[in-house]
């Protein structure tokens, strides 16, 4: 039964995360006063990338094709770490978060090589500005999961989240107001939104995540981009688990499952909000102020390993 | 006792005196012929301490040793050496690298420095102290002489000076070695002397100069 | 005699007497044929000996003549049967590939000496880890120094290349001098330097010889292995051999050190206070963090590879350290988990490294260059090639399903356990080094993507890669082997697991909890489950259509308008410049005209600051001594004499102080 | 009468050769006087192999004495078979043709010998000195500015250092009669053996004794700092000459020390002269090592190298203890032949390249690959790398010093070798390496030359792997004598 609600949220976290996106596009129109694009719109995007064929440019290999679909598996495996109604994932309990890191490492290496195999100027740009981003974003991630998992006494995603669901709302920790911090601010790195990339900028100055997908067409295109809405789905949903993972159904009924769906859909809504309040609120970092934002985001993160420490007293 | 006793005793206490006096005259010398004469006149004052140990000893062993000492240390090398300026024609002096008045200063402190040092021993093992400090003393002036005297007639001068000093040494100390050893040490000698000759020539001929500290190719 | 010493006679006099002879002897080509045959046989049968050890456990042992009453005797133990079966894994693949490699590169004669001395390399590493008393071992850690920088000489002796093989000569002399000073620091209580004796005697050493022991073999190993600050011969020596030679020193040379440090460190003397834990992390870390630096800088594959290879062993030495660290905090079986991510670590680099070696001798056979902004577009043109180095880069830069991420992972668990220790620092620091690992893991995915998308993807930047050819079949079968080893490593761990966990128990004395290798089972679900996902969503994508790259209306994009690898590393070297030190060289030509010029060149120079800073001072110290002692010796003989007797003189005044 | 004959032979060569003015005949005949000198050698090392050591009257032989005799064995053929082929280069001078050579090597072989045989410490030093003498010609064979210098220096100073030897025979010789020993056997080494552990020396006049002797031999020995004479002497000999210098002249003033410690430490026990013998050693192989960075001329860096390893040896003896005299010994007989092997390359070097300024050459791998191949050889042995057989002696003494905690003379020891490590490496890369200079003459060497460096090579890779029981008997019976 677990499983089958496992692959029951895993589905949800792939198929709704289309939908996310529209919400957050649809909350930052509204507070640019715009009427903004039905929140279904990326859907009937994805189909019409599905319909068209894809381009391949003549110098591309082979890898230029499969960068986009391995992008797409490794992100959809990835969501079955990720417990959403109930505390425990597919493979919550076997595989810990690091592997969880490395597995979106793996998207983000195809997903560079792809973009280098179109050999155009701006593939390279796009991988050699992400490669900075991740690099320096991958500390402060692990970091951040290092301290909550100390305090949790447990290494697996889904061992925190229940180590967390035991505890009161109030005596959290400075270690996780910390935690989770990092990992906000590492949450909007790694999935390309303001104020590290705009996602909805094709200007050669600005561009990460664009450039590396310029030469993408097609259903190549789809894929990438519902990957890249998965992603981000993926890391709210993360944030929600490890800090706020409260109303998640403890034994299996229909009503406690109901009723901790919809306690998740609220708190995404307010993340989304956050999100969008940002995006339209901040402008986006010069290329080299992005190292001392996640500079600041490695502070924090070592600050909340050395609190574990410090709480333990 | 009789006279040639006394006598003998008298020659063999006071010789140290008259070493002590070659050496100054030596460390004042400025000219090669007079060093070779003074050298002279040291090896006869051994031959004579010799004589009169034999004497006293009544050891055939030592007359032999003095009568070789005679003929090779006071004929035979002042011979040698002075065929020897004759026929390389070099310039006369010594080629000092000290003032006279420095030699016999430095030559004087030697002298001292000598009976200091042999103090201690000579108690040790009962022989007549002056003696073995003139030994000593001999010793050091050898060694004074090359350092000092650039000239390679007077490096091998010094050496024979040098050698001197051992052979009284041993002479004091022991009433000398082996006749056979001592035979062997003086052929060593003669003939150390014989090749310097041979490679006097050389430098000679080689360098057309004899002043050994210009020889300064191989070096580093 | 048993049948499995038999085996190892037979690897030994294989390599060491067969094969040189039949090569420097046989003229005709048979011979040498047959030669190079006897030479896989003799590496199969050595295999076959290693993991049989490896995984029974039963140690084979063999007496040689003793010279000059200096026993000589190889055993093979668990330890021994690892880092065998690592040379003789990874030889077997470097020799099917050198069977054509030196046949394309070298004329008859120079062939035969590689050959010859390529045989006598993996002999004296296999004595190295195999000797059980300290003089087969000096012996055999001396033969790997002169034989590999003989390797080195037979490609060449231009002026550059010497003075290279020089640095490495000299340094790996002084870290011998060290080794052969820790060895006998044993003598006066084990009276021998059999291994048996000291490792009885190291239990009761005087606590300062201990330390000695253990900062000799840390530097003299250290400088084998690489470690900052005594890495310099390290990016020189490695390029410059050829291709299968740098395979062989990088992929397990190096190994034959981390053999040496974990002989000493845990088997003989056990482990020690705290801070020898933290040495060796330091050390670790610096070397990762700068190695992979580095590395990133580089645009000649081999050296990029050679400064990875420090940043790998960076890895392994943290793992040691960690393993130190909880062993004098006494927890084994914590030390054991450390133990076995440094062990398989050191194992899994030497595949994936001796792959990426071969793999850049491949690209320079088949394009003639081995620099990365004169390549581009190969995989198209060598794609088996390609796909293998593609391999390698995926395990070099740490991605689960390849080998390379096991050790990783198991490092970063040991860091996790820090928690459970008492003291306060191990508690803040191990957890803190997950940053660093996971900084290094980031920085050399970088590396690599960069390697890799700039030789292999995009357009060719030369014709020499316009007109690339594939490799012969020879290549391409070692190329495969071994990436379907970093694969299969990477999927199924758990075979390698087994024996190395029960070496670390015999090491530490405790194995590593079971709970922490069970995760490894998931590694093959996650394959299949990416690779299905994937090949739906080829079902997705119905045609194919080729057209031309967008070029912002450009009429053709030109190679030159691509990211170079020197551009793609930009962002990172801006960040890191305190770490490069880097100067740059602007030249304009003609110099008269500078605003209207014909070219302008840049370029960034480095010297690390290690040799700025330490190396060359010392040597100007000890020549410029020597040229006083020179003037010393003047040339006037009056003064010889004068020295003679003031010789003289001082004896007599210290004898005078002797009563 | 067996005694006598490894000393007539060599005498009567030096005589005959003088008659053969003809120099193919003079040349067979050299080699006859040395196939003789070696049976001669060989039969007496059995003979006191068969029946324990052999007493004359002023001569004797004991397992030491066999060691070093066996070493100038080997040495002596290698050298003279090498001149024979080497001899072809040279033109006939005055004093400069094959005749004298050969007859000057003979009396010098004549001399050694003798040390080696010596039964009285007075024979000793007058064959001692006989050496000098027997040599300083040979030094000067050429007769060129450097060799008269050369051979100047090398005359005063090793003369005026025997002198002082003579000056410790005679105090040695007092402190003998002192304690009660007859004038006639108080120098005999027999004699003064047995009465050493049982008579009562006066300990002030051996320890005068010792060290007046110490720099006496030692200034032959060639330690620092009275080792001035000995680059000079090596560089300017003709080489084969060069090679026997350092290969077993030295050695044979090693020995004559070597009798005066053994009765030395036996009289007042060994902690003097071994700290005196160990201190001299490191301050030579420091000294040395440094100058060998610095030098310019192939055969001077030689030459500073055997400074080098004379010290070692002087650092094993002094360590004493069975490793360190095995070592020590060992170390002797490794190091002259690995000396003479890369003698005999610096010969063939000045033969083909005209010099020995060894920034001059270059490209020798290419020129002349065969001697460049033995040059490599030879350094890789002296600089004590494995398979060769230095590493072994070099391992073995070490181990002593360890094993008695002498880490300070350890610690130095490897640190210099170290340094003379990089030296030759330095050195011979820039030799063997690069391109060759235009215009060289094709090496013509006889095959005599390439066979002798290549049995000396085989020598030195065979003693590193095994060494083979005779000698290892030998050697135990030379350790016997020293403990």
């Amino acid at each position: 039964m677990t499983v089958l609600i496992g692959v029951v949220q895993a589905l949800f976290l792939v198929l709704a995360a289309p939908l996310l996106k529209g919400i957050v596009g649809r909350l930052k129109a509204r507070f640019q006063k715009r009427q903004g694009a039905s929140i279904w719109r990326p859907y009937s995007d994805l189909l019409k990338l599905f319909r068209k064929d894809d381009l391949v440019p003549p110098t591309a290999s082979w890898v230029f094709r499969a960068a986009p679909r391995i992008v797409f598996a490794v992100i959809v495996s990835a969501v079955a770490f990720i417990p959403v109604i109930q505390s425990s994932a597919l493979v919550g309990h076997k595989g810990d978060f690091i592997l969880f890191v490395y597995l979106l490492a793996i998207g983000r290496f195809f997903l560079m090589l792809g973009a280098m195999d179109g050999g155009s100027a701006f593939g390279g740009m796009g991988a050699s500005r992400d490669a900075l981003v991740s690099t320096l974003a991958e500390g402060p991630l692990l970091l951040a999961f290092v301290a909550v998992s100390i305090v949790a006494h447990s290494p697996t995603i889904s061992g925190i989240v229940q180590w967390t669901l035991g505890q009161n709302f109030f005596d959290i920790s400075a270690v996780h107001i910390l935690a989770f911090t990092t990992l906000g601010i590492v949450a909007l790195a790694e999935a390309g939104r303001m104020p590290v990339d705009n996602p909805a900028t094709h200007l050669e100055l600005t561009m990460i995540h664009e450039g590396m997908v310029l030469e993408f067409s097609g259903p190549s295109l789809a894929l990438i981009e519902w990957a890249n809405a998965i992603r981000l789905n993926v890391l709210l949903a993360l944030l929600i688990a490890l800090f706020a993972p409260w109303g998640m159904a403890a034994e299996i009924t229909w009503g406690g499952l109901g009723l901790a769906l919809g306690a998740y859909l609220v708190k995404l809504l307010v993340l989304a909000v956050f999100v969008a309040v940002i995006e339209s609120s901040v402008a986006k970092l010069r290329m080299y102020l992005v190292p001392d934002f996640l500079g600041v985001a490695t502070a924090l993160s070592i600050l909340a390993v050395i609190f574990t420490m410090i709480a333990k007293r | 006792m009789e006279f040639a006793d006394v006598a003998a005793v008298k020659v063999v206490s006071t010789s140290a005196v008259f070493l002590m006096m070659t050496i100054v005259l030596l460390a004042v010398s400025r000219r090669i012929s007079t060093s070779i004469l003074v050298f002279g006149l040291q090896s006869a004052i051994i031959t004579a301490q010799v004589a009169g140990t034999a004497y006293l000893e009544r050891s055939a062993e030592a007359w032999v040793v003095a009568g070789l000492i005679f003929v090779v240390k006071v004929l035979g090398i002042p011979y040698a050496f002075f065929w020897l300026v004759a026929k390389l024609k070099s310039r006369r002096d010594v080629q000092a690298a000290t003032t006279p008045a420095q030699s016999v200063f430095i030559v004087v402190v030697m002298i001292f420095v000598s009976y200091a040092a042999v103090r201690s021993y000579a108690f040790g093992i009962r022989v007549p102290e002056d003696a073995l400090a003139a030994s000593v003393a001999l010793i050091l002036t050898g060694a004074f002489l090359m350092v000092s005297r650039g000239k390679a007639l007077m490096q091998m001068l010094g050496l024979l000076v040098l050698e001197n000093g051992i052979f009284l040494a041993a002479l004091t100390t022991t009433f000398g070695m082996p006749l056979i050893i001592e035979m062997g040490i003086l052929f060593d000698v003669l003939i150390g002397l014989l090749l310097m000759g041979i490679f006097a020539f050389r430098i000679r001929d080689t360098f057309e100069h004899l002043d050994v500290s210009r020889l300064r190719r191989l070096r580093g | 005699m048993t049948v499995w010493q038999a085996t190892f006679w037979t690897f030994l006099a294989l390599l060491g007497v067969a094969v040189p002879l039949t090569q420097l002897g046989g003229k005709s080509k048979t011979v040498r044929a047959l030669s190079t045959f006897l030479l896989l046989l003799g590496t199969l049968a050595g295999l076959s000996v290693a993991s049989r050890c490896l995984w029974q456990g039963i140690p084979v042992n063999i007496e040689l003549p003793s010279v000059a009453s200096f026993p000589v005797s190889l055993t093979i133990d668990r330890l021994s049967a690892l880092f065998f079966f690592l040379i003789c894994s990874v030889s077997l693949p470097v020799v099917i590939f050198s069977t054509s490699y030196i046949a394309h590169h070298y004329e008859a004669g120079r062939a035969r000496w590689m050959w010859a001395l390529l045989s006598l390399f993996v002999l004296s590493m296999a004595v190295v880890v195999t000797s059980s008393t300290g003089f087969a071992f000096l012996v055999g850690w001396e033969l790997m120094t002169l034989v590999s920088s003989g390797l080195i000489l037979i490609e060449g002796d231009a002026k550059d290349r010497i003075d290279n093989v020089f640095i490495y000569l000299l340094m790996m002399h002084g870290g011998a001098a060290a080794v052969v000073a820790s060895f006998f620091l044993y003598w006066p209580s084990a009276h021998g330097l059999e291994f048996t004796s000291i490792r009885s005697a190291s239990a009761n050493l005087s606590a300062g010889v201990r330390t000695a022991i253990f900062l000799l073999t840390f530097v003299g190993f250290g400088t084998k292995a690489g470690i900052i600050p005594f890495h310099l011969w390290l990016p020189r020596a490695h390029p410059i051999a050829p291709s299968p030679v740098s395979a062989l020193m990088s992929g397990v040379m190096l190994k034959t050190a981390v053999y040496a440090f974990v002989r000493f460190g845990f088997d003989f003397l056990g482990g020690g206070p705290s801070w020898w834990g933290y040495l060796v992390l330091t050390a670790g870390a610096v070397s990762g963090l700068l190695g992979i630096l580095f590395a990133l800088q580089e645009n000649d594959l081999k050296r990029m590879l050679a400064y990875s290879s420090i940043e790998n062993v960076g890895i392994i030495y943290l793992g040691l350290g960690t393993a130190l660290l909880f062993l004098a905090h006494g927890s084994p079986k914590w030390a054991a988990l450390a133990l076995v991510a440094a062990l398989l670590h050191s194992l899994n680099h030497a595949f994936f490294k001796s792959l990426l070696f071969l793999g850049a001798g491949a690209i320079s056979d088949g394009s003639h260059r081995l620099s990365q902004d004169e390549l581009g577009g190969l995989q198209k043109r060598m794609p088996m090639t390609g796909v293998a180095i593609l391999i390698g880069c995926c395990s070099i830069a740490g991605l689960p399903l390849f080998n390379g991420f096991v050790g990783e992972w198991l490092l970063f668990r040991s860091f996790l356990a820090g928690p459970n220790l008492a003291s306060a620092q191990a508690q803040v620091v191990l957890p803190l080094l997950v940053g660093v690992l996971a900084l290094i893991g980031g920085l050399s995915l970088a590396c690599f993507v960069k390697a890799y998308g700039v030789v292999f993807l995009g357009r060719p930047r030369t014709e020499q890669a316009e007109n690339a050819r594939e490799v012969s079949w020879s290549m391409r079968g070692a190329l495969i082997a071994l990436a379907a080893i970093c694969l299969g490593v990477g999927l199924f761990p758990a075979v390698l697991l087994a024996p190395v966990s029960h070496l670390a128990n015999r090491l530490v004395g405790g194995f590593p909890p079971t709970e922490e290798m069970q995760f490894f089972a998931v590694m093959p679900w996650m394959g299949a489950v990416i690779l299905v996902i994937g090949s739906l969503t080829l079902l997705a994508s119905h045609r194919k259509r080729v057209t031309a790259t967008w070029g912002c209306g450009l009429p053709s994009l030109t190679s030159r308008m691509q990211y170079t690898a020197t551009t793609f590393s930009k962002p990172l070297r801006m960040v890191f410049a305190r770490v490069y030190k880097a100067d740059r060289k602007i030249e304009i030509l003609p110099e008269d005209q500078p605003y209207s010029p014909e070219s302008v060149s840049y370029r960034s120079v480095r010297t690390t600051s290690f040799e700025r800073a330490f190396y060359r001072p010392a040597v100007e110290r000890v020549v410029g001594l020597a040229h006083w002692l020179r003037l010393m010796q003047t040339g006037n003989i009056q003064v010889y004499l004068l020295y003679i007797f003031l010789t003289l003189v001082a004896l007599l005044v210290f004898l005078r102080f002797q009563r | 009468m067996v005694l006598l004959w490894p000393l007539v032979v060599p005498l009567l060569g030096s005589v005959v050769m003088l008659g053969c003015r003809d120099p193919r005949l003079a040349k067979r005949v050299a080699l006859a006087f040395c196939a003789a000198e070696a049976a001669a050698i060989g039969i007496l090392v059995w003979r006191v192999h068969e029946s324990g050591a052999l007493e004359g009257q002023y001569l004797r032989a004991d397992g030491l004495t066999c060691f070093f005799l066996v070493n100038i064995a080997f040495i002596m053929v290698l050298a003279l078979v090498y001149a024979t082929g080497y001899l072809q280069h040279m033109g006939a001078g005055r004093f400069t043709s094959p005749r004298w050579f050969y007859a000057l090597v003979n009396l010098f072989l004549f001399t050694m010998v003798g040390v080696c045989l010596s039964a009285n410490l007075g024979v000793l030093w007058i064959m001692m000195e006989a050496t000098t003498l027997a040599s300083a010609l040979l030094v000067g064979f050429y007769n060129t500015e450097g060799a008269v210098e050369a051979g100047w220096k090398y005359l005063v100073v090793c003369t005026v250092g025997i002198a002082f030897a003579l000056f410790g025979t005679i105090v040695f010789y007092l402190a003998a009669v002192k304690a009660g020993m007859s004038h006639t056997s108080a120098l005999d080494w027999l004699a003064l053996f047995a009465a050493v552990s049982q008579k009562q020396f006066d300990p002030n006049l051996v320890r005068l004794a010792f060290v007046f002797v110490l720099v006496g031999y030692g200034t032959k020995i060639g330690f620092v700092p009275m080792h001035s004479w000995l680059p000079d002497a090596h560089a300017e000999a003709p080489t084969p000459v060069s090679a026997m210098l350092s290969a077993i002249l030295l050695n044979c003033a090693m020995y004559a020390l070597l009798r005066y410690d053994i009765l030395v430490s036996r009289a007042i026990g060994a902690e003097f002269p071994g700290t005196l013998l160990v201190f001299f050693g490191l301050v030579s192989i420091v000294v040395a090592g440094l100058l060998i960075l610095v030098q310019r001329d192939l055969k001077r860096m030689l030459a500073y190298s055997s400074v080098e390893h004379m010290g070692i040896i002087a650092i094993g003896m002094g360590l004493g203890g069975a490793l360190g005299f095995l070592g020590a010994l060992l170390h002797t007989f490794n190091h002259s032949i690995a000396k003479s092997l890369l003698f005999f390359g610096a010969g063939n070097v000045r033969h083909n390249f005209g010099t020995l300024r060894m920034d001059r050459i270059t490209g020798m791998g290419r020129s002349a690959p065969l001697t460049a191949a033995a040059l490599a050889v030879g350094a890789l042995a002296i600089v004590g790398m494995p398979p060769f057989s230095l590493f072994v002696s070099e391992f073995a003494i070490l181990s002593e010093a360890f094993s008695h905690s002498r880490y300070m003379v350890g610690g130095v020891f490897l640190l210099v070798l170290s340094i003379v490590f990089g030296g030759f490496a330095y050195h011979l890369f820039r030799m063997t390496c690069g391109e060759p200079h235009k215009g060289l003459p094709k090496p013509q060497f006889t095959r005599t030359e390439y066979a002798v460096m290549f049995i000396a090579g085989f020598l030195l890779l065979f003693f590193g792997i095994r060494i083979p029981e005779a000698f290892s008997l030998l050697l135990r019976e030379a350790v016997a004598v020293l403990q």
